[in-house]
């Protein structure tokens, strides 16, 4: 008996959403492709949406569940929309050592948002990242895509401020911006 | 009872347990066998019927001449090996185990409908686990009561997977799965949508008979009415093998 | 068989009083029990002093306010041998199920919005709740602990004669948490 | 393909190169990146015509002493980087005087970090030998430095038996932190049945503050890609995973690039170098979890599924990933596979320790003047590393411990420094090599707290699997806390060892297993760190 699995139709003509199906399809639809694709929607859409998380379960065949505890089990697929500007404090342990905690302290402080929170006017998302690699240049933070290293917390904080007088960046910092294989 | 000799590679292998001698096929597991034989090994998560989780780490054995511990559910037998299923380090390992469990969500036994019938309370009283010593977890979380016939109740929960083992490979229909990650694990039907709203169950309630505490239980029920039953779940794993 | 007779006092912290109830449920071996045992300080008895020396002392109940842990306290203090009557006492049970919320919240729910005459906060006359309840070992020193809620009187019954016959009670067999 | 083509090949780029006079390389690596080095790079290429002959200016990898980054060195086509002439913190506004500086007998005195100093000439330089010399995003780079030489070597001149016996006899052992030894691990796989098997490459770093597996595959891809390929050979594999950080972006891209670059130029792909040995690498990104860098829960993961361990046996060599074959190493061990092949494996016995051959890469970061990337001979003493390569404490302070082995590791005193770094001397010391983190810690620091920052890591990236490690780690946790805050008493440190025995020999995989190491080590040594805190 072979069953007919029918393809689901596009959630949107957004053309992100071909994207999308390019992974899909260059991974032949397989059920491991799951997270390949998981990535490909977070960077063309910034987050994972619940329309979205139902069409990979549909075009993947992989059952409901299964999806949403993929999406949840990883860290850094994020289920929320992200605010205009991000800001990925370092807590790896050279970053630790080197005063990482008092960073976040400070924009706990002054900013009123917990690592992996947006701020309830939507500006700033903070995160927390296991080591981003920059131990030289400890305590180090991603802010929009730009590591900034050897940071005391009043020039975290100074740095923040001039964000909000500039434009938020287009699409999403390429820290958090990784490139799916050719 | 073993059908007409259709699996005549396998060897029969012989071994000691406890200083009791036994022989069994080599492809079952320490688990098995010891079941087999009424040799009491406590498992929270191993379920004949289901495939092997290794999650609870109850029915830890010592094999002699090994350094590390071995989960019976996940180690097969082998000739000559020597296991040790109730020494004094791993009853204390198992009573640790059980605490932890207690710790980590509200399970209050007094006002359970599983009260009496739930195999985490019955471990408890066979590991000898007569008080707390550590802080519980300071999490609570809500009760499903959607569904029409059953209710979830995540504070009895421990992550044991049998329920969305038996959905997925018995019932096929795959609606339970984990979110998350740690301690702040769930289970979840679907999207994690209230169980009501569900696409894919069928409420067939295989989950509930197969669940060991009161996590998953019928509605109406009271406070220690909640017996479940099992009987159905190795008749039905032999059904459904491919043939 | 001529043992020596046991001094014994019994109080309940925050319980219900069911694991004291169960202690009268033995039936006639109460009277056999009444043979051995004084009880010398017990919501059961009029004596209202806890003697300078306890031979055993039954705590029901878990630590939830100032008094439970004062009595709590003494009770360690005058007693040889000091038993955890009970899943509250052993465990939390249903009162540290309020450890889940901030106090404030849980004085609030109970004295403010569940109330329509008069809604206040409770202030004299009363002990001050404690932040978090506990079980009576996360405070003092305990020697046997009884889970059961309530432990049967069955439960009861074999520490008591354990301790009169001068054994390791271990009623594990007969009861358990839930019970 | 014969060796004498690719060699020809070499041959021809390298006198292609020699006709520039001076080689300008701006390290391109992750930490000289976010200091500016792109800036520099972009003066310095606006400085020189596009086609000056007498200087080409590139982008190359980690040169190592990364606290001094931006770093630029300036060197003739083939140089090493110790021959080089390099210079530190540079900015763009330093692109002139560099370049006016070309040829000149005395470097920039205010720029110059000298190449001989010990940060460089105590290291031996195997998996980083072209690292910061080469272009990485450059195939003929590679190959110019004897790039696929070994693979086309073992493709046309060695049985796959050969290879495998090389590698037995190197002694090499997993760099990924259990030590595995590798020839045999290779020969279990070889003889599992076929038809298909798998070749996957540990590219999962998750060790805070170790960055050695980002650097080899931000600065040498190519590298990594002939060891996975010899590997596929050797064992009969002809498909391959790297499984790598989402958090590591650079490494992804320049992987894939080398990755398309050398199924272009044949060594990937099918038939390579004109033998019937096909073999293609695929890329599979993480997405943020510590447990995937476990094999089972890794191969979990490149199958889509949530990264969770599962029971071994069945080991990944019997039954790995779509229940075939699989082979997995590391990404230093796969680099350490060209060099073996190509000088033998007797010539990498020779270097290192009795049980611990060839050389280690380490991280080196926290309280240290030269924070960055090092690779010295297996048995070098720490106080060596510590004290002359990194360069001791800033400001002349004391060494109190050093951390190796991340979350799975411990702390090593101050009085144990003397150790040479080996696998067998650190596990007896109550630690492991891990996967090359080392992170210096001085007077300062609370021997509690960081037992804490451990447990902490551990609770947050523990699957939620079994149960000793998702409430074990939880407890322990909160028990560390009540320490540190000076609220626990004598009965929650018993409680905590207590966890710390049962967690360790309970657990599923080995992040729960190793979970209480920092704990049990720090207790070891700084026990009165501990018990002074304690209030009963």
């Amino acid at each position: 008996m072979s069953l007919h699995r029918p393809k689901p139709a596009l959630p949107s003509d957004d053309t992100r959403w071909k994207l999308v199906n390019a992974t899909m399809r260059r991974n032949g639809y397989a059920d491991h492709a799951l997270i390949e694709t998981l990535h490909s929607i977070q960077n063309a859409f910034g987050y994972l949406d619940e329309t979205a998380l139902r069409f990979v379960a549909a075009a993947l065949d992989v059952p409901l569940s299964k999806v949403f505890g993929v999406a949840t089990f990883y860290h850094l697929f994020r289920l929320k929309p992200k605010g205009r500007h991000t800001c990925v404090v370092c807590t790896g342990t050279a970053c630790y050592i080197k005063g990482a905690g008092v960073l976040v302290d400070a924009l706990r402080a002054h900013h009123q948002v917990e690592p992996g929170e947006t701020t309830a006017d939507g500006a700033l998302s903070v995160l927390t990242a296991r080591c981003v690699g920059a131990c030289g240049l400890a305590p180090a933070a991603v802010v929009d895509g730009e590591v900034v290293g050897k940071l005391a917390p009043e020039a975290l904080l100074a740095r923040l401020d001039r964000l909000d007088a500039a434009p938020a960046p287009p699409g999403l910092p390429a820290s958090s911006r990784p490139r799916a294989p050719a | 009872m073993p059908g007409p000799a259709s699996q005549p590679k396998v060897r029969v292998v012989t071994f000691r347990v406890d200083d009791q001698d036994l022989s069994a096929r080599e492809d079952e597991t320490l688990i098995e066998v010891c079941r087999e034989h009424r040799i009491p090994i406590p498992s929270l998560c191993y379920l004949e019927g289901l495939s092997v989780w290794g999650g609870c780490r109850l029915c830890m054995v010592e094999i002699v001449g090994q350094p590390r511990l071995a989960a019976a559910c996940s180690t097969r037998v082998i000739e000559g090996m020597e296991v040790r299923t109730d020494t004094e380090r791993l009853r204390r390992y198992r009573r640790i185990l059980v605490e932890l469990l207690f710790a980590e969500r509200a399970h209050v036994c007094s006002v359970c409908v599983s009260n009496g019938h739930c195999e985490l309370q019955t471990l408890a009283q066979r590991c000898g686990v007569d008080h707390m010593r550590m802080p519980r977890r300071p999490v609570s979380y809500p009760v499903d009561s959607s569904h029409e016939m059953f209710r979830l109740d995540h504070d009895r929960c421990i992550l044991c997977t049998r329920c969305v083992r038996v959905c997925d490979e018995i019932e096929g229909a795959h609606t339970w799965d984990v979110m998350g990650r740690g301690s702040d694990c769930r289970v979840i039907t679907d999207m994690a949508q209230p169980w009501a709203e569900s696409e894919t169950c069928t409420s067939c309630g295989k989950c509930v008979q197969v669940c060991p505490t009161g996590a998953l239980v019928k509605q109406g029920t009271s406070v220690g009415e909640m017996v479940k039953d099992q009987h159905f779940l190795p008749i039905l794993a032999r059904r459904r093998q491919p043939r | 068989m001529n043992t020596p007779r046991l001094t014994v006092a019994t109080a309940w912290l925050d319980g219900c009083s069911g694991c004291h109830m169960s202690l009268l449920d033995m039936d006639q071996r109460l009277i056999e029990l009444s043979e051995r045992i004084d009880i010398v300080y017990s919501p059961l008895v009029d004596a209202k002093a806890l003697p300078e020396r306890v031979d055993v002392g039954l705590l029901e109940g878990s630590i939830s306010n100032a008094d439970d842990l004062a009595l709590a306290r003494r009770f360690r203090e005058h007693c040889r041998v000091l038993v955890s009557l009970g899943d509250c006492a052993v465990n939390g049970n249903v009162p540290a199920m309020r450890n889940h919320f901030p106090l404030e919240q849980v004085l609030a729910r109970a004295y403010r919005e569940n109330v329509t005459l008069q809604p206040q906060l409770p202030e004299r006359g009363v002990p001050a709740l404690r932040q978090r309840v506990v079980p009576i070992h996360g405070e003092v020193a305990v020697d046997v602990f009884v889970p059961g809620c309530p432990p049967s009187a069955e439960a009861i019954w074999q520490v008591l004669t354990a301790l009169l016959e001068g054994r390791d009670p271990d009623p594990s067999a007969v009861t358990r948490f839930g019970a | 393909m014969h060796l004498d083509d690719l060699a020809e090949q070499a041959a021809t780029i390298r006198a292609r190169d020699a006709e520039t006079a001076h080689e300008i390389r701006v390290c391109m690596a992750a930490s000289c990146q976010s200091s500016g080095s792109g800036q520099v790079l972009d003066a310095l290429r606006a400085g020189v015509e596009p086609q000056s002959s007498s200087c080409r200016v590139k982008g190359v990898g980690c040169m190592g002493l990364c606290s001094a980054g931006p770093l630029v060195a300036v060197a003739a086509p083939g140089d090493t980087l110790n021959a080089s002439r390099l210079y530190r913190d540079v900015t763009p506004a330093d692109a002139p005087a560099i370049l006016d500086n070309l040829g000149k007998p005395d470097p920039i005195e205010r720029l110059h970090c000298p190449t001989d100093q010990p940060f460089f000439t105590a290291q031996h330089r195997i998996v980083l030998e072209h690292s910061g010399q080469i272009d990485p995003d450059s195939l003929d780079d590679a190959i110019a430095v004897g790039g696929y030489s070994a693979l086309v070597h073992a493709l046309t001149e060695l049985t796959p038996g050969e290879v495998i016996r090389e590698i037995t006899t190197s002694g090499l052992r997993g760099r990924g932190g259990g030590g595995y030894p590798t020839g045999l691990k290779w020969s279990t796989v070889a003889k599992m049945p076929g038809p298909q098997k798998y070749i996957v490459c540990n590219a999962d770093e998750g060790d805070p503050g170790a960055f050695m597996d980002r650097a080899v595959l931000e600065s040498d891809p190519h590298r990594v890609i002939e060891g996975m390929a010899i590997a596929a050979y050797a064992v009969g594999a002809s498909k391959g995973y790297v499984y790598v950080r989402a958090e590591y972006p650079l490494a992804v891209e320049r992987l894939t690039n080398a990755i398309r670059k050398a199924k272009r130029a044949g060594f990937l792909g099918s038939q390579i170098a004109d033998t019937q040995f096909s073999f293609e690498i695929e890329l599979r990104l993480g997405a943020g979890a510590f447990v995937c860098g476990e094999e089972t829960a890794l191969m979990a993961s490149i199958q889509g599924l949530r990264g969770q361990p599962r029971p071994r046996p069945p080991y990944p060599a019997e039954a790995g990933l779509w229940g075939c074959p699989t082979l997995i190493n590391n990404v230093e061990t796969f680099a350490n596979i060209a060099p073996i092949v190509r000088e033998g494996g007797a010539w990498f016995a020779a270097l290192g320790t009795e049980g611990s051959k060839g050389t280690k890469v380490f991280a080196l970061a926290g309280t240290i003047v030269n924070t960055g990337l090092i690779e010295v001979p297996m048995g070098t003493r720490l106080a060596h590393i510590i004290e002359v390569i990194g360069g001791g404490i800033p400001g002349g302070g004391r060494v109190k411990a050093v951390q190796t082995g991340g979350p799975s590791g411990g702390c090593i005193p101050r009085a144990h420094l003397d150790t040479p770094v080996d696998y067998d001397s650190l596990k007896g010391l109550g630690t492991i090599m891990g996967s090359g983190g080392m992170i210096v810690m001085d007077e300062r620091s609370s021997m509690v707290d960081v037992a804490r920052y451990f447990m902490e890591f551990c609770m947050t990236e523990s699957c939620g699997k079994c149960v000793p490690c998702r409430t074990g780690t939880q407890q322990m946790h909160a028990l560390l806390e009540r320490i540190a805050a000076a609220e626990a008493g004598r009965a929650e440190l018993a409680l905590l060892e207590e966890l710390c025995e049962v967690v360790q020999a309970t657990s599923l995989c080995g992040l729960g297993q190793t979970a209480p190491n920092p704990v049990l080590s720090t207790l070891r040594y700084f026990r009165d760190e501990y018990e002074s805190r304690l209030v009963d």
